[in-house]
């Protein structure tokens, strides 16, 4: 698999190859190559399956990190491409001309991180949501406690004791000064 | 250009009925409709009895399992997973399990693998026993959900008894499994095999040797070979367009390897075709978990040594485990960033594909009235698709 | 192709000021007084022994009631069945969650539902967000947005409790105790001021859905 | 399509002269699974309501509340688990964590009501039907999420250590304490059990993370003597241990001696918290055992100037003197005091109040004096012959080696008692090449001693002699007088005479044992010495212990029959300092962890008391 | 003669009133021998009271219109209608209803009234589902229709009358005097027919619950589905009667019409526990098919 | 001896306790710190409180002491009898005096008992025997609450 892995970085200035497993590994792509490197890989690499398409929020980085998982079912491989894109204005290629479910992937990235995708159809529509007036709920500053609190009420009468801090009362109060 | 050798129809690329004209009615199949698998809706625009144009909504069933899992604890989305899919918890917590041991480097013991094969072989019974009461009850056959749904309370049982849930399990723990067999159960299973297999042969003869089930399944939602890996289909619905496709054989996880079967291969690809696959791997399944409990070790532990689940830490890193559910492609992307929390989950249910694109896809020219044996047969769980 | 994308159709309730969006009935419901005395006792039997359940399985529920409705369990024996219109039926089981998306629609077919109408909650879920309780898409009381009748406690409760939770149902009838609507109808204010607090989006087509 | 298809599914009629599928009553005729996870049941009893089914529990489902009849104590906080069921998911994670193993499911599973507030209760502690339950979910046999074994201490080889003072347990490394580390739940039961409260899950959370310098500081905060501690503490913190309700309790006390070894004494200074400015008060500390200089060091910490009085040459006190070096190396316990006398604090060593300096004088000298002399004086047997020269005592034998004097043992030796001095004197004298006799009153189960120390003490080839009673001394026939001595004990058997009191021994008629030994080590108990106080002093004693306040602050003696009566105790003459006792002067418990405890309420008691006099 | 005619109408009241009941028992205990089928034990026999009583009791009610409101009394109307003109028991003045005031036409034309007003009816609830039922209904009606036409005429001229009661008693003498071996290919077709008039399995595609739940009934609730089900009864009861005089040498007591009408219905239950159902546009080609091509043998026979 | 009235014994009695007050005192007379002094008042005053009450016995003419002896924990027969009255007493010294002078007692009022020929006589010496064992048994348990810890 490093023929795949150095033939990706000659072409498409891959880097981060990492062999997860026999049959999977993953790989790092600027975020610009993503169409032509899936197209590439489904066409002459034979990864011809998309198994789903995922963004992972790196906060402190500053990007969300898309990964796109394909798998090739002849050598029974399967491969995570990434690559980072900038938190703020984020968008990347569209791949719904490659495979069909794509734009699914897609409309709910543009939902759930608010990843754009132009081109994608219905993109701009509701996913799984309705009337969300809230930050794109999948970022990592979206805090879905605080905002479950504040929206939803809750059955009240609930009070709980740490034991430490009971038997520190209970006990021996005079310790606390 | 090989790019070219895949035609490509662009999944906007749509009839776009005038709906004032009066030609055309547009109907919400679902959310609260007996025709639709769980809780989702298709948007539908009929003239006529026939459908031009179909939107699958989702998010009624949205509870933000990936936000969740990322607040809590690995230990704690132990519990969570199962619920993605309820018809079939199983598969979620087997890959989440699996997820978790490759990341943190834990070897599970031979008999966990055993017992985690058997339950999710089980599972797929179960799961399977529920797809076919739906596929007949979408017909209009009510004799067979009748039967079918207590057969799988049968195996629902089998479960209750090794596990102590019904429908949540939560025995696939990470490390392991959470016990060992009780004493006669497998005599227990071996005759609710038994029975199971005797009903599925009455349902055989009465369902797939049935004109009018035959005349409604037959030619109903072709899928052509090529949408395959257009489409990113899996499982069975894969399957029956003649790809031998399975990840039980592809990745050999768990103790396929040692069992002894091969994925069943159609050819047709209609809806009668998918549901006469199915029935196949129900006879295979039963024959599985025979062979389970036949090479079963008796003894030995069943659970690998864990951190303390309170501060499990997960060291850096990310990983894909797929399993073969009975919808296809069942998965769970895993990130640790060396935290107590995972970093990001996310799951890739196989109706993802299936009740959205697909379904968009086949539902089109088809007839109002088969819409639901359509959707049945493609077999989608809703849940897992916005999880 | 964008621009191919079909045009929504017009909906009942568009174009209507907010406050008016937010009421699904074309008028407020009203209280209904109960019928007197042997009467109402004999109409109270006659509604516990038919009880129809809206087949809308708005959760994790819904998967217990397929047992329940089929051979093992066979709830028609005790006068149960599912029914597939809210014009119909009488019995709303909230079947665990319920996210705002399907809260709208649970609101929308309660109040469809002809009086009385019962409502049975299943599960941790429905009675104090179970364990979707810091999910941004839950709602954890359903009490707040509907009245409820019964609840069944368990994740998800087994078919018998299900049942056990409809012959509860049965004797609260009967005793005159299931009194939602008229509560939906003397609260609405307040029921549709918490409802508002949650559902953002009241856009949705005039029948089913 | 042929002729099958239409004749095929008439088969559906078979079914109709078959039995039925159906359960006639579901409700009654199908009990949960043997496993099944119904509702929640709780062995009240059992549990110590350290809320780690709370920790564990996704959903909140758990809250730890007080129970009516459960009482906070020692090892049991009082509380008990409350389970919302309107939260609950019946993952059953809480009783597989459950370290005690009181929390488990009955196969119960109907509960309906249409008051949805009902679903709440404290199971084992509000009745339910289904309390008891025999059936229902508990955790499998051989599986737990907690580990139940601690990590092995590595420790010398008992022969080997037997021929050395070489410390015997030789520490975890990181690798093992962060193993051992992380058997920690955090619910901190522990903490009422130490007599200092330490932040226990604090520490120990520190070693999980690696982060020494905050577990040091974390330590400092309650016991500035955390090598001293981290080997021979009593650890009655293991004791009330969460994780000990079902397996090895969590090694408290050798993971913090990992923490204090960790750290260089070099470094102490930059992560510990330094000294407030001056006060101008100075505080006057009688012995430098545990207690004396905590007290000091807490003093110094708070900016007041501080001098210790030692009898002895060497700072320490029974930490030196009174237990031997291969349990407590020198250089360990020179770190601990080596940091408090960096702070400043001065340590008087070979003074002794009392007959160098009177104890009048430093109540004059000081603003505050601190009384922590211990308990230096051994009880004697009290049998006839025991100033028999071959008789000797045990603190005197520990102290000897110590100080590094020839013990002169002799080949054989009966050590008398089953505390940790007979242990130490027993393993000191086998260190000296003595074969040891320990000599005990009652059962081994009885022996007060650290349980750890007599099973050492064992492994070392000391042979443990239970239920003997001491008769007599008297020389040994045909030796030489005053060289051998001839030890009379009679064999016992354990008596029930009360009920709920524990067995007394009592001689059995006739079975009278006569052993002679080169030496007797008597080790039955120590007394104080308080001949220093006189009773000027007017310093409150009662049966030989000061009688101190709630800060250790020593009563003044109401006006004895010496002193004009009718004076208030508060118009005494108090011009002179206030007086201050802790440790094993004034608490039952005798070890170094209370003394030092003591030492750090005394002084805050002391500081609040300064102040007070001050404004 | 006006007492006459009081007595007749009172007469007809009461056979009216038993054959509803006997209508709800009939599909009370047809549930259950399907539930036996299914492996369950099914409902209570007498449920579908119940259910009425239940709807009746409803406390409010919506409406959709005029129409909306007669739909269900239109098709009450047709119930009885249809059975009004029909002799439930040969030889009986209990039961023999205005039979002799209508003939087999009029009783066909009340068939057809009562769907016809119900279609109007449920077009009216606003529901697509409503529309969509109506459609199917009145489409699958169609096909029906003609086998079961096509038999009427070969009875019909078999017997050279449009009397019912004389097409009763043209079969009396022995069952081998029944239309049903005298014209065994009418009663093929025919019954072929009933099923597809009776809405079980194959032919349900009129309320199909899993494709457009519940199809025209899907707006009605309260009194007005009450109506309906009581409707059910009365109609179902009818055409059994209508059936077992065609074709069965009708009853000549009420334990014999018992009998006869409930095998002719079970006969619905026995195909349709076997089979799925049809598409509308299938039921329709199976109608024209067969039972046509049957239909119109028997009728040459008849001619013949 | 042989003691035929009520009065007659409890003279007796009451004489032995006077002389245990004057043991205490003497002792005190001897002792050195403060400690020592504190310990030795209140076991003087304790005996000085048995004077009271049999004194008090014998005003009111009727013996109301428990017949039943405490458990003997066979202490006081195995300690070193030598005498301990010294300037430098330890809390054990005093103890283990206490518990001697506590167990000379009650042998002597056992023997009493034992030679008693008036059935009444008899019983008030049990019973005196029983409180001093009583006694006894107040000071065997702080022995070993407090002095034989270890052992």
């Amino acid at each position: 698999m490093n023929e795949l892995a150095e033939r990706l970085a000659r072409r498409y200035d891959a880097e981060g190859w990492h062999e997860q497993r026999k049959d999977l590994a993953s790989i790092s792509i600027p975020a610009l190559r993503v169409r032509d490197v899936l197209a590439w890989l489904r066409d002459e690499e034979g990864y011809k399956h998309l198994s789903f398409i995922t963004a992972i929020d790196n906060i402190e980085r500053g990007v969300f990190t898309l990964t796109y998982t394909v798998r090739n079912h002849d050598t029974k491989h399967s491969l995570m491409v990434h690559a980072d894109i900038i938190r703020e204005n984020p968008v990347v290629d569209s791949v719904h001309l490659l495979w069909e479910q794509a734009w699914t992937y897609q409309r709910e990235l543009k939902e759930w991180f608010g990843i754009d995708c132009p081109g994608s159809p219905r993109k701009d529509e509701e996913f799984v949501l309705e009337g969300w007036d809230q930050l794109p709920m999948m970022r990592r500053d979206f805090d879905s406690l605080a905002y479950s609190n504040a929206t939803y009420a809750e059955r009240p009468g609930r009070v709980t004791h740490d034991p430490a801090a009971y038997m520190k009362a209970q006990l021996y109060p005079e310790a606390d000064q | 250009m090989k790019r070219d050798r895949m035609p490509y129809i662009p999944p906007a690329e749509r009839a776009t009925p005038d709906l004032d004209s009066g030609k055309y009615l547009l109907m919400w199949q679902g959310p609260q409709h007996p025709g639709i698998t769980g809780n989702m809706s298709l948007r539908l625009v009929i003239e006529g009895d026939t459908v031009v144009d179909c939107e699958t909504h989702v998010g009624y069933l949205h509870r933000g399992f990936e936000k969740l899992m990322e607040r809590r604890s690995w230990m704690q989305n132990f519990p969570l997973v199962c619920r993605i899919a309820v018809p079939e918890p199983d598969f979620n917590e087997y890959c989440y399990a699996a997820a978790l041991e490759e990341l943190s480097g834990i070897q599970i013991p031979e008999k966990a693998v055993w017992l985690r094969t058997f339950s999710l072989e089980l599972m797929r019974l179960a799961s399977y026993l529920m797809w076919i009461g739906g596929q007949a009850g979408s017909f209009g056959h009510g004799t067979i959900i009748q039967w079918s749904a207590t057969m799988r309370d049968y195996v629902l049982d089998l479960f209750e008894e090794l596990t102590g849930g019904r429908i949540y399990h939560m025995y696939i723990i990470p490390g392991g499994v959470r016990g060992d067999v009780p004493a006669g159960y497998f005599k227990h299973v071996l005759e609710v095999m038994d029975t199971v297999q005797k009903n599925l042969d009455d349902i055989e003869l009465v369902m797939y040797h049935n004109a009018v089930f035959k005349l409604r399944a037959e030619g109903l939602g072709y899928i052509p070979p090529d949408w395959i890996d257009r489409y990113g289909i899996t499982g069975p619905n894969a399957r029956a367009a003649g790809i031998k496709r399975d990840l039980r054989k592809d990745l050999g996880y768990l103790a396929y390897p040692q069992l002894e079967f091969q994925p069943v291969v159609g050819s047709k690809s209609d809806a009668f075709e998918r549901a006469r696959l199915r029935l196949q791997e129900m006879y295979q399944c039963i024959d599985l978990i025979r062979q389970c409990i036949d090479l079963m070790p008796k003894e030995g532990p069943f659970r690998a040594k864990t951190p303390n689940p309170l501060y499990w830490k997960v060291p850096a890193g990310e990983t894909y485990v797929a399993a073969e559910c009975t919808r296809g492609e069942y998965g769970f992307y895993v990130v640790s960033d060396g935290s107590e929390k995972p970093r990001r989950v996310a799951v890739r249910g196989p109706s993802y594909t299936h009740a959205v694109s697909v379904m968009e896809r086949l539902v089109r020219g088809v007839n109002i009235a088969d819409v639901a044996g359509l959707m049945v047969s493609l077999h989608t769980y809703p849940p897992e698709i916005e999880r | 192709m964008s621009s191919k994308k079909i045009e929504m159709a017009p909906l009942a309730n568009e174009g209507l000021p907010l406050e008016e969006r937010a009421l699904f009935c074309d008028v407020p419901p009203r209280e209904y007084e109960p019928a007197r005395g042997v009467i109402e006792d004999f109409y109270n039997w006659a509604r516990s022994q038919s009880l129809w359940i809206l087949g809308f399985g708005t959760g994790c529920g819904a998967i217990e009631l397929r047992p329940l409705m089929t051979s093992r369990f066979d709830m028609y024996r005790f006068g149960i069945q599912p029914r597939a219109t809210p014009r119909q039926s009488s019995v709303f089981v909230i079947g665990g969650y319920a996210s705002v998306k399907t809260l709208k629609r649970i609101v929308r077919s309660y109040e469809q539902m002809m009086g009385p109408k019962f409502v049975v909650a299943l599960g941790s879920c429905t009675i104090n967000g179970g364990m979707y309780w810091d999910s941004y898409n839950t709602i954890k009381r359903i009490d707040q947005y509907i009245p409820v009748d019964t609840y069944i406690t368990g994740c998800m409760p087994r078919p018998e409790a299900l049942l056990a939770g409809f012959q509860e149902l049965k004797k609260i009838i009967r005793a005159g105790r299931a009194e939602g609507q008229n509560l939906y109808a003397r609260n609405f204010e307040w029921y549709k001021e918490n409802q508002k607090k949650v559902i953002k989006d009241w856009n949705m087509p005039d029948y089913n859905w | 399509m042929d002729i099958k298809d239409f004749i095929a599914p008439f088969a559906v009629w078979k079914r109709a002269f078959e039995k039925p599928f159906t359960v006639k009553k579901p409700i009654d005729e199908r009990p949960g699974a043997p496993r099944y996870r119904g509702f929640h049941i709780n062995d009240a009893q059992k549990c110590i309501g350290c809320g780690t089914c709370e920790a564990i529990c996704m959903n909140k489902a758990i809250d730890l509340v007080p129970a009516a009849g459960y009482a906070a104590k020692e090892g049991d906080s009082g509380l008990r688990p409350r389970v919302d069921y309107g939260r609950c998911c019946w993952c059953a994670l809480c009783v597989d964590v459950c370290p005690s193993g009181s929390l488990g499911m009955s196969n119960e599973y109907v509960w309906i009501d249409s008051d949805p507030e009902v679903f709440r209760y404290t199971p084992g502690v509000e009745a339910k039907p289904w309390d008891g339950s025999p059936l229902g979910y508990r955790r499998a046999e051989g599986y737990r999420l907690l580990e139940e074994q601690r990590v092995e201490m590595p420790e010398l080889d008992y022969k080997e250590a037997v021929q050395t003072f070489l410390e015997l347990v030789r520490g975890y490394s990181r690798q093992q304490a962060e193993k051992e580390a992380d058997r920690c739940v955090s619910c901190g039961v522990c903490i009422a059990s130490c007599p200092a409260h330490m932040d226990i899950p604090g520490y120990i959370n520190a070693v999980r993370e690696g982060d020494m310098q905050n577990g040091l500081r974390l330590l400092y905060e309650t016991n500035p003597f955390p090598e001293a501690c981290g080997r021979i503490c009593t650890h009655r913190c293991e004791e009330a241990c969460a994780i000990g309700t079902g397996g090895d309790p969590v090694a408290i006390r050798w993971l913090k001696r990992y923490i204090a070894d960790q750290v260089e004494l070099a470094d102490y200074g930059k992560v510990l918290p330094r000294a407030e400015a001056d006060s101008g008060k100075k505080i006057a500390v009688v012995g430098a055992g545990p207690g004396g200089l905590s007290a000091a060091y807490y003093l110094a910490l708070l900016g007041h100037s501080v001098t210790v009085f030692e009898k002895d040459s060497e700072a320490g006190g029974m930490l030196r003197y009174g237990i031997p070096e291969y349990r407590l190396p020198y250089p360990a316990l020179d770190k601990d005091i080596g940091y408090i006398e960096s702070l400043g604090v001065k340590i008087e060593r070979g003074t002794a109040v009392g007959s160098a300096v009177a104890l009048a004088e430093l109540r004059s000298r000081f603003d505050a004096v601190y009384l922590s002399t211990g308990l230096p004086a051994a009880y004697s047997l009290e049998v006839p012959g025991d100033k028999h020269p071959r008789v000797l005592d045990g603190v005197a034998v520990l102290a000897a080696a110590t100080r590094g004097e020839p013990l002169g043992l002799g080949k054989r030796v009966a050590v008398v008692g089953g505390g940790n001095v007979a242990m130490d004197a027993a393993r000191t004298a086998l260190r000296n090449g003595a074969a040891v006799d320990i000599l005990y009153r009652r059962r081994k189960e009885d022996m007060p001693a650290d349980p750890d120390e007599i099973r050492e003490a064992i492994a070392e080839g000391a042979s443990l002699v239970e239920k003997a009673i001491p008769l007599e001394v008297r020389d040994a026939a045909g030796a030489i007088a005053g060289k051998q001595a001839l030890f009379v004990w009679n064999e016992a058997r354990m008596v029930q005479k009360e009920d709920g009191k524990r067995p007394v021994p009592e001689a059995i008629p006739g079975a009278v044992h006569e052993d002679p030994y080169d030496s007797i080590i008597a080790a039955i108990g120590q007394g104080p010495d308080l001949s220093f106080i006189g009773e000027a002093d007017r310093l409150e004693l009662r049966r030989f212990k000061p009688v101190v306040d709630g800060f250790g602050r020593i009563a003044e003696a109401a006006a004895g029959a010496a002193a004009e009566p009718g004076a208030p105790a508060s118009a005494s003459p108090s011009k002179a300092a206030a007086v201050f006792a802790g440790g094993d002067l004034v608490n039952d418990r005798k070890d170094a962890i209370s003394a030092i405890a003591d030492g750090h309420h005394a002084a805050q008691g002391i500081d609040r008391w300064l102040d007070r006099k001050g404004s | 003669m006006i007492a006459d005619i009081f007595v007749r109408i009172g007469y007809a009241a009461i056979s009216l009133f038993i054959l509803t009941n006997y209508g709800l028992l009939l599909i009370g205990s047809m549930a259950r021998i399907s539930a036996k089928v299914q492996g369950r034990v099914g409902q209570p026999v007498w449920q579908p009271y119940i259910d009425i009583i239940k709807s009746i009791a409803k406390r409010n009610s919506i409406g959709h219109g005029v129409m909306f409101y007669l739909g269900p009394v239109f098709r009450l109307a047709g119930g009885i209608g249809t059975y009004m003109f029909i002799p439930a028991v040969f030889g009986s003045v209990l039961f023999r209803n205005f039979s002799d005031s209508g003939d087999l036409l009029l009783v066909m034309y009340f068939i057809f009234f009562g769907q016809l007003g119900m279609a109007l009816g449920a077009s009216e609830g606003g529901h697509p589902y409503s529309a969509l039922g109506v459609s199917r209904g009145l489409a699958q009606m169609t096909a029906f229709e003609v086998p079961f036409a096509l038999s009427v005429i070969a009875v019909v001229i078999q017997y050279g009358t449009l009397d019912i009661t004389a097409i009763v008693a043209a079969q009396q003498g022995g069952f081998l005097n029944w239309t049903l071996f005298t014209n065994p290919l009418a009663v093929l077709a025919a019954m072929i027919a009933f099923l597809g008039m009776s809405g079980h399995n194959p032919f349900s595609v009129v309320l199909a619950p899993q494709e457009i739940p519940i199809g025209p009934p899907t707006e009605y609730h309260s009194n007005l589905l009450g109506m309906l089900q009581t409707n059910r009864a009365v109609f179902n009861g009818a055409k059994l009667v209508l059936y077992m005089n065609l074709f069965f040498g009708g009853a000549t007591n009420i334990v014999i019409m018992v009998i006869k009408t409930f095998l002719i219905y079970f006969i619905n239950i026995f195909v349709g526990q076997a089979f799925p159902r049809f598409r509308t546009d299938q039921s329709i080609r199976f109608f024209l098919g067969v039972p046509t091509v049957v239909g119109i043998i028997s009728v040459i026979i008849a001619v013949l | 001896m042989d003691f035929s009235t009520f009065d007659e014994a409890l003279d007796l009695a009451i004489g032995r306790e006077a002389a245990a007050v004057q043991f205490y005192t003497d002792l005190l007379a001897l002792a050195s710190f403060a400690a020592q002094k504190s310990v030795l008042e209140e076991f003087r005053a304790m005996e000085t409180g048995h004077v009271t009450m049999l004194t008090n016995i014998r005003m009111r003419g009727r013996i109301e002491l428990s017949a039943t002896a405490a458990v003997d924990l066979a202490l006081a027969r195995r300690l070193d009898a030598e005498d301990k009255a010294t300037a430098v007493m330890s809390f054990q010294d005093i103890l283990v005096s206490a518990i001697k002078k506590e167990e000379r007692a009650g042998d002597l009022y056992a023997d009493l008992a034992a030679a008693a020929s008036v059935p009444e006589v008899k019983e008030i010496f049990q019973r005196l025997a029983a409180e001093e064992s009583r006694h006894r048994r107040y000071f065997e348990e702080l022995y070993e609450s407090e002095i034989s810890r270890d052992n």
